[in-house]
Formats: structure tokens, C-alpha cells, sequence
């Protein structure tokens, strides 16, 4: 990598500093900024998922419906007896009488909970891994008949397919960003060629090998790669932050699951690196078959 | 037989056709001395820069055989070709400076792409473009330059490296008579130092002054005396003069 | 717009019939095709949005949880009774024992509803628009009151949140690719520009008006900019197509809400128009401004 | 006085200066008879192509005063520009040829800019390339064309629209002397048709050749005469002749 941007001896004076061509680096750098995007997106996703999949797959809430008080109360005891002694539930939480009130508001209006209706028991627990959540439903329906279970990651079925839809898009842009990256460098680079087409001429009569003219196109094309690589990953890490502080805003426990870790933000700057790399390869291809052609 | 085997340039029944049209160039054969002098003349259109080309290596013959520095040019590895070409000095017809970089740099670029190092560039450049009296302008780019300005920059740049052969196609056509009468004695400088010269020009002037100078006349791609060896003995003038 | 496209008399021997520079029109594609895949995005997330908001909003699930079969089939017969007397129901629906058994398949393992589990009933209701769910929900537990009412709206919540987020990327996707799309395109003309200088100097010098010297360069980037939206464009359309594919596939009443009318589809195809217009007037203006600086 | 009113080009104390440096024209004072033929010469680097510029408009001066077609040309409109500048013909040093177009619509150039229709094109063009001895060559591009031919092609392209002033700067650097002699005959010919004439040249023999022709000699910027009438008669021959 270095000894791509390292300039040769008096290479300054062989060739012009100008770059590949106006705006290619921008363009490069937006596409960047695309890439890294939709490559945050996808690892976020997978994150997410994997958070659902492993954490609230395992979590249950169950809810006791029953208009008599007293029966409400035996199998609200029974309930929660069973589920401590039971060693496949690794936790359980019993939902106090204000987070219900709160939970059952959009229902029931201002009014609350009033005497004409019953209270309902809510309690929440976490099931152990490897441990079939029927198993455990049938055996919490038959010391508390009244309760009805909900399964988390039944009831975010539709937030995992769309999250899927979103990463399967995200995917598709990272390709597609990949490929118009690489046919941009090699356009470029193309361009440029032809932009100082006289000079390679002129120095290649002076006795210029192949080797010292690919070497400055090279180095040029690596250079603004990792120009509009950084600015767009830049760009890209600012948004990313703005995005996550309004997702810490939403308080919504799903889309705190789809954060990236450090090992996903390093495989993110790597991207202007591997860039410059592909671009100063595509370049040094693209010269020496040009030059090739020439006597 | 061994005279024309030492020569530094020898071309055997060569052509040159561009694309699919007719000869520009047919059955050219000559020798050239090391450390000769010679003059290409005739007419606009005649193949003189042609020609030129193929010396420079810009171009391979469409048939023919070439030698150069005792190697046979045409059949020669692509890989060897930079080593010769920097061996030999051109003065392209249309100058073909860097636009983006200044005199100094242009006439500098010979000895960059050589690996000369950087404090063996400055002293040699400078007091090349002393000689073509441009002393002052290192600085400026080409197209701040007069015509005849370029032209001299074109000529520092292909004798800077000090090159076996030179090779100038029409190398005076912007400058007055004095400074053409000095770039003359500038390429006759070399060529006492050892170095093969080829000129092309319509200049008459110039053919006059060189007295030890050959003169090879070319008329629609051919050069018409036909056995291959050199004629136009000094004096014999391409063209009346008025 | 036609006006933009005609050649002039004899315009082909003026100005040289290359594009603006190598890759700019691709790159230009590329970035209409995310900023048409944006606005899609933007423009189905509305769509989606408006549907969740008009139609599931209103539309609530009645569950009774009773183990006594008798008080069920008593309080499912109220529940019933008054859901089709109350005129602020627009429609009911009674959920079959099929239904009920692939619904609960997943809590309830293969063995499925046997004798020691008490069959629930579920009934679908919609209600009227301009009418308070708290209401109705109270006047379902004054008759069945071993209700659960469930409001789809709210089990959306998370979605809905989500789609949010992914139409905030969206439209800051959509306004970045404008953006660069315009700078592209003024960047682009500048290197053309610079690329014919010399023979845009000629050419005025010999008398050509500036009006003449643009007219070709208005015209070559509104092409090069029609160009790169047709590509970007359909490019688009095809992605979109897999996609409303895929989630035709999905079966998801959600993600299905998510769709395009032709109106909006029309609307994404006057982009490479719009864009060309742009890039003809950004074209007349750079290159009117650059000649006024020359004699 | 009404002589001096009656003249197609007046300059009056024209100074130039590119950029920040020294002026490289100053106290530039002269007119030009309508019908006239002027050559323009000195040494390289003297101002010759500058002093052009000025006259093709393609260069404001820093200072002074020019008159062309009875018009203030330092404070004129720039929107009246391009009218005059299709009066005038120019023949640049470097050519400027547009590398994209064939020699023949090159050539068309300036009558295409004029809005001439395109059937009254071809039969002028294809004259005026025969003329330079380039009918066959009409479909080449500038780069497959010789030195030489290429000055020809520039020769055709300012004479085509028939200019009121035509301006040739070194404009048979690249051909030989019959040729020149050629273009010369081709410029005499436009003279006697009313064309206003001027060719800045290094070379004595076009000098000589031209009897009627007026000769103004300008060295480092300078008209050294500075009485601003012309002067140089016929025959005073600005450098020795070898
Ligand atoms: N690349 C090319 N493709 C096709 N034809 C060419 C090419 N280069 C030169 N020619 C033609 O070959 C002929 C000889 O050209 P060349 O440049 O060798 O002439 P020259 O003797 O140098 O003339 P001048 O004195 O005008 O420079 C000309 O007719 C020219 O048009
Ligand atoms: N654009 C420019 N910027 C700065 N200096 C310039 C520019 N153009 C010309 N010069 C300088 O002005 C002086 C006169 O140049 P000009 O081209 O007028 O000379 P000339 O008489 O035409 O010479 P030649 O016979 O060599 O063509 C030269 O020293 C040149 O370097
Ligand atoms: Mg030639
Ligand atoms: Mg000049």
C-alpha cells in the first residue's frame, strides 16, 4: 500500500498532478459513501437478527385473563410457581400493577382499570436455549388454564421479514456499488489515458519503459481512490452516528439490537483501503495493456 | 561492404504503408556513417517525417529491414526497445513539449526517465537553455512561449542527454536566421563530439551551410537514386533557389 | 426539452461527438438508479404507511380465553351478539377452528388442541372510522368478559418504526444522490470544457457566437444526462420488479401495503427527463460563464 | 490625417503585458491601408504573434488605443465581437487545426460558423483543398496529415470565407519553397481582391518576393521607427542574407 502512494525520484516533474479527471473522485466518493452505507445496513441487520433470533426468540410474556378474582389469584401463584421451580426458564419477572396500567391504556382509554373489570396478571420469562417453547406452554396452560402466551418473536414475525426485505436491498446495493466502483476506476483510469495519451507518447519515444509510466498512473489512480474513499467513508461515519443517535431516541429494544460492533466499524474502514489497492492494480493493468499495443 | 556494415543506421528495401492506403514510404535503402551528417529533403508530403519515424523507433516498417546500433530493429523484443530509444534524440516536427510542466522540467524529462539523479539535472539543463537563449524563461510553461521559443526547447530536450543519434524534423521552421544559423552550430557541435545527425528541412539555408553535410533527397516516398548507398554530394541543391 | 435534443444544421462537423468524459454517464446511471430506488422506497413506505395508518388501525382481534366451555360458548355468543348490533363495527368475522389451530400450531407443538386445553375463540372485527377503540373495547368486556382485545396497530408499532427509519435513509439517500447528481453534472461539463478548450477557442475566434458554443454543450449533457437516467432508470424498474416479486412471495399483508401506484411509477419516470433538463441548463450556464471570461 | 482615418487597422501607443512581467509590446503605433500587404517580422521572442493576437481580437491590450473597421475594439461590446471576427481570416503558427474534424470540415469551418447553407459548402471547400494541393486528402484528420499539410489545411481554413484582413503567422514554416511560392501566388491572388494582408515570417525569400508588399520590422516588443507612419521600403532587407 505504501509504496503504491510513495512518488518515485523526480516523478513530480514526469507527469502532470492532475487528477484522474474532475469529477471522478467525487463520484467515486459518493459511490463509497453508497458502499458503506448499505455494507453498515447489512451488518447491522445480521446483528439485529442474530439478537432476535438468540434473545427474544426465548423470551414469553403470559398473561392470565380470568373476571373471578380468586381463581386469578390461585393461578396467578400457581403460575408463578411452577415457572420458578421449572428448570428451563432461566428468569422470571412478574409486570407490576403501573407498567400494566401503562401497557393497557391504548385499550381501555383513560378510564384504567375500573372494578367492573378484572385485572389481568402479566408476567415475563426467558426460557432457557435449547428448550421447545410448546413444551413449556402446555405445562403453564395446565397449572394456570386462564393464561394465554405470546411468543416475542412470533409477535416481530413481520419486523424480521421486512428487516430481511431491507438487508436483501442493502445487499444488492453493496454489490452493485462494488462493481460501479471498479467499472469507474477502470473508466477512469481509461479517460486519463487518453487525457495524456501525447504524453505517454512523447516519454515512451524518450525511452520511458512501460514499468515507470504505469507506475505514476498507478500511484495517481490509488491516490484518488482513497480520496473519494475516505471522504465517502467520512460521510458514511457521520450519518451512521446520526442514525444512531436517533435510533438510541426511538428507545425501541429491536432497533438497539441492530448496532454494529468494532469489528464491523474496522471492516468498514478498510473500504477506501482495499479501494486504492483494486484501483492502483486496475490501473497498472489497464496502462501496461495500453502500452503493450504501442511499438 | 564492411563500410556499410559499420554503419549506425542501414535500411534494406523498406515500406511503410499506414492503414490500408498506398506506400508512403517503398524501397528506401541506405546507410548512415556513424558521426555523419546528414540532410532529408523534399517536397511537403515526400515521407521525410515518416521516415524519421521509423529511425525513432515510433514506427515498424510494413516490410523492409532495419538495423540500428547493430541490432535488427524490426524483429527485436519489445522490452529492449526503451534502452535504444534512449540512445537517440528526436526534435519532433510539431515540438510535442509537456504542456504541464515549464521549460526546465521539458528539456529535464530526457535525464528524469534516464535516472539521472536529482543535483546532476540542474547545472546541464540550465546552461542548455542558456545555449538556446532561454536562459531566463525555465520557468514558463510551453504555452507561454513564442513559436521559435518552443522550437528551442523541443531542440534542448533532444540533444540534453547528449544521444548517439539526433534526429530533427524541421527543427529551424519558427526561428529567425540567426538563431537557426546557431542552432546549427549547436548540432555541428555534436557532431564533431561523435553524434549521428539527421535533419530534415525545407530550408535551404541550412542545406548550404553544413559543407561536410550529406544530403538525401526524398520524392513521394521514394529516394530516387536507387542502389542503396548515399548521393547529393555537397552542393547539388534539392530545389532552385529564386 | 425536444429543443435541447435537435442537432443543429451542420452541428455534427462543429463540435466533436464524444460524451461528456468516459465514465460520467455511467456513474451519472448509477446514481439516478439510487435516487430512483430511494424515491421508490420513499414513495412505498408512504403508501405502506397510509395503509397501516387507514386500514389496520382499525381492526381489532377479540380473543376469549375461558376454560369453562360453557361460560365460553355464553360469552361468545354476547360477544358475537353485540359485535353485529353495534353500529360503530363496520365488519365481523369469526375466526374457524382451523385458522385458530395453524395460529396456534407454533405455541402449542404438533399435538395441537387436545381435551385438557380449553379451545379459544377468536373474532376479527373492523371498526368504523372516527371511532375510539377504548370505547368499544369496554363494551366487549362488559359482555364477554374474558376478552383480550388485541389492536393490530399497536402490534405493529415496531414496524412502523422501523419503516420510519428505513424511509428517513431513504429520503437522505434520495436528497444526497440529487445533489450529487447536480455536482456530477457541473463538474462533468467543467472537465469537458477544459477537455475542448482548444477547440472551443478556435471556434471563437473564428466568430462563433457563445449561444453557438453552448448550444452543443447544453445538448451533449442533456444526452449524456438522458443517457445515464434511461440506463438508471430501467435498471431500476427491473430491480423494483424482483422485488415486488419477492414480496408477492412473501404473502405479507404489510410489506404487500408497500406498494407503487402508477401514478408514483410515472412520477420516477420523469427523473432522467427532469435530469437531462438540469443538466442542459447546468451546461448552458457553465459554459456562457466560461466564455464571458474570454475576450 | 484622413489617410491615416481611412486605414482598416490603427494602433496608437498599444502596450501588452502578460500577467505581472515586463511588457512584451510597447508604444505599438501604426496603421494598415485597406488593400495593403504587410509583412511582419523579427527575431523570435520579439512579439510578432503577439502583435497578431491583438489584431485577430484574441487579446485585449493593457493599454493604448486600436481601431479595426472604424471601430473601437478596446471598449467595443463584447457581444460585436464575433461579427468581426468573421471579417477576419488567421492562420495561426501552431496551426490549431480541430483534431476530430477531416481536413474538409475544417476547412468548412468558418462557413458553417457563418451559417452558410450546407450545399453551398461543399463546391468552395473541395476548390479551395485543390488549390493547396489537398484534393485527395479531404476525409483525413489533422493527425495522419504531414507537417506540411497540415499548414495547408490552415491556409485554406482562413482564406475560405474570403476575409476582409487575413493574418498569417509563419505560415510556410512547413513547406518547401515551392509550395511557399504556391501560397504566396494563393495570398496575392486574395490581395488583389480587396484583402487586407499581413504575414509575420522569418523567411527572407516570401520578403523578397512580394514587391509591393511593406515591411515592419519589430524587435523586443519595439516598432523601432517610432513615428507610427510605415516604414521599411520594399527591398531593405531586416537581416544580412548569407
Ligand atoms: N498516420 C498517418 N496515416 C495516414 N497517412 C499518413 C500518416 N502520416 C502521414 N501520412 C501521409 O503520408 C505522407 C507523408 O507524410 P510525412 O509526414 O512523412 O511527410 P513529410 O515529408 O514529413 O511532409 P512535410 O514536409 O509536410 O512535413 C503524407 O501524404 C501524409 O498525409
Ligand atoms: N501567454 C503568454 N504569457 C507570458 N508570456 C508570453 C505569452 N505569450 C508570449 N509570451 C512571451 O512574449 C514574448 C513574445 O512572444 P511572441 O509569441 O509574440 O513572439 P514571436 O515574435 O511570435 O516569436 P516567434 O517568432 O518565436 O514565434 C516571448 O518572450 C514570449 O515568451
Ligand atoms: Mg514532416
Ligand atoms: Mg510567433
Amino acid at each position: 500500500m505504501m509504496r503504491l502512494l510513495r512518488p518515485v525520484a523526480g516523478e513530480r516533474q514526469l507527469l502532470p498532478e492532475t487528477r484522474l479527471t474532475g469529477p471522478v473522485p467525487w463520484m467515486l466518493a459518493i459511490m463509497m459513501l453508497m458502499a458503506v452505507l448499505a455494507a453498515a445496513a447489512t451488518l447491522a441487520i445480521d446483528n439485529g437478527v442474530a439478537r432476535i433470533g438468540g434473545d427474544l426468540e426465548r423470551r414469553i410474556t403470559i398473561q392470565l385473563v380470568e373476571p373471578n378474582p380468586d381463581r386469578m389469584e390461585i393461578q396467578r401463584a400457581a403460575l408463578l410457581g411452577y415457572l420458578r421451580r421449572e428448570p428451563a426458564i432461566a428468569h422470571v419477572q412478574e409486570v407490576g400493577a403501573d407498567e400494566l396500567k401503562r401497557l393497557l391504556a391504548p385499550w381501555l382509554g383513560d378510564t384504567g382499570l375500573g372494578a367492573d373489570l378484572p385485572v389481568p396478571a402479566m408476567v415475563d420469562a426467558e426460557i432457557r436455549a435449547g428448550v421447545a417453547i410448546s413444551a413449556i406452554s402446555r405445562r403453564i396452560m395446565a397449572v394456570a388454564p386462564s393464561a394465554r402466551i405470546d411468543n416475542h418473536a412470533a409477535a416481530l414475525a413481520p419486523v424480521a421479514q421486512l428487516m430481511g426485505t431491507v438487508r436483501a436491498i442493502a445487499v444488492m446495493v453493496l454489490a452493485m456499488m462494488l462493481v460501479a466502483i471498479m467499472a469507474a476506476i477502470v473508466l477512469a483510469v481509461r479517460a486519463a489515458l487518453d487525457t495524456h495519451r501525447s504524453t505517454i507518447d512523447v516519454m515512451h519515444l524518450m525511452g520511458a519503459t512501460d514499468a515507470q509510466l504505469a507506475q505514476h498512473f498507478q500511484r495517481r489512480a490509488a491516490v484518488d481512490t482513497l480520496f473519494g474513499g475516505t471522504v465517502g467513508l467520512g460521510v458514511a461515519a457521520l450519518l451512521l452516528w446520526l442514525l444512531s443517535q436517533q435510533v438510541a431516541a426511538m428507545e425501541s429494544e429491536l432497533a438497539g439490537a441492530a448496532t454494529l460492533s468494532v469489528a464491523d466499524l474496522a471492516l468498514l474502514a478498510t473500504v477506501p483501503i482495499i479501494g486504492a489497492t483494486v484501483a492502483a492494480l486496475v490501473a497498472r493493468v489497464t496502462v501496461i495493456r495500453t502500452l503493450r499495443k504501442m511499438l | 561492404m564492411a563500410l556499410a556494415m559499420s554503419g549506425i543506421v542501414q535500411f534494406e528495401n523498406v515500406g511503410l504503408r499506414y492503414g490500408t492506403g498506398a506506400e508512403t514510404l517503398s524501397d528506401i535503402s541506405f546507410t548512415l556513417r556513424q558521426g555523419g551528417f546528414y540532410f532529408l529533403t523534399g517536397p511537403s508530403g515526400a515521407g521525410k517525417t515518416s521516415l524519421l519515424k521509423l529511425l525513432y523507433l515510433a514506427q515498424r516498417p510494413s516490410r523492409g529491414m532495419i538495423r540500428m546500433f547493430d541490432q535488427d530493429i524490426v524483429t527485436m523484443s519489445r522490452d529492449l526497445l526503451p534502452g535504444l530509444r534512449r540512445r537517440i534524440g528526436v526534435v519532433f516536427q510539431d515540438f510535442r513539449l509537456l504542456p504541464h510542466l515549464s521549460a526546465f522540467d521539458n528539456v529535464a524529462l530526457p535525464l528524469r526517465i534516464a535516472g539521472v539523479r536529482e543535483r546532476e539535472i540542474y547545472a546541464p539543463v540550465h546552461e542548455m537553455l542558456n545555449w538556446v537563449g532561454l536562459g531566463e524563461r525555465g520557468a514558463a510553461r510551453p504555452a507561454t512561449l513564442s513559436g521559435g521559443e518552443q522550437q528551442r526547447v523541443a531542440i534542448a530536450r533532444a540533444v540534453i542527454a547528449r544521444p548517439e543519434v539526433l534526429i530533427a524534423d524541421e527543427p529551424t521552421g519558427n526561428v529567425d536566421p540567426d538563431m537557426a544559423a546557431r542552432l546549427l552550430y549547436l548540432f555541428e557541435a555534436l557532431n564533431r563530439l561523435g553524434t549521428t545527425i539527421i535533419v530534415a528541412t525545407h530550408d535551404l539555408h541550412l542545406l548550404s551551410r553544413i559543407t561536410s553535410a550529406e544530403i538525401i533527397r526524398i520524392d513521394a516516398g521514394r529516394i530516387p537514386d536507387p542502389t542503396g548507398q548515399l548521393r547529393n554530394p555537397v552542393g547539388v541543391k534539392p530545389y532552385r533557389t529564386p
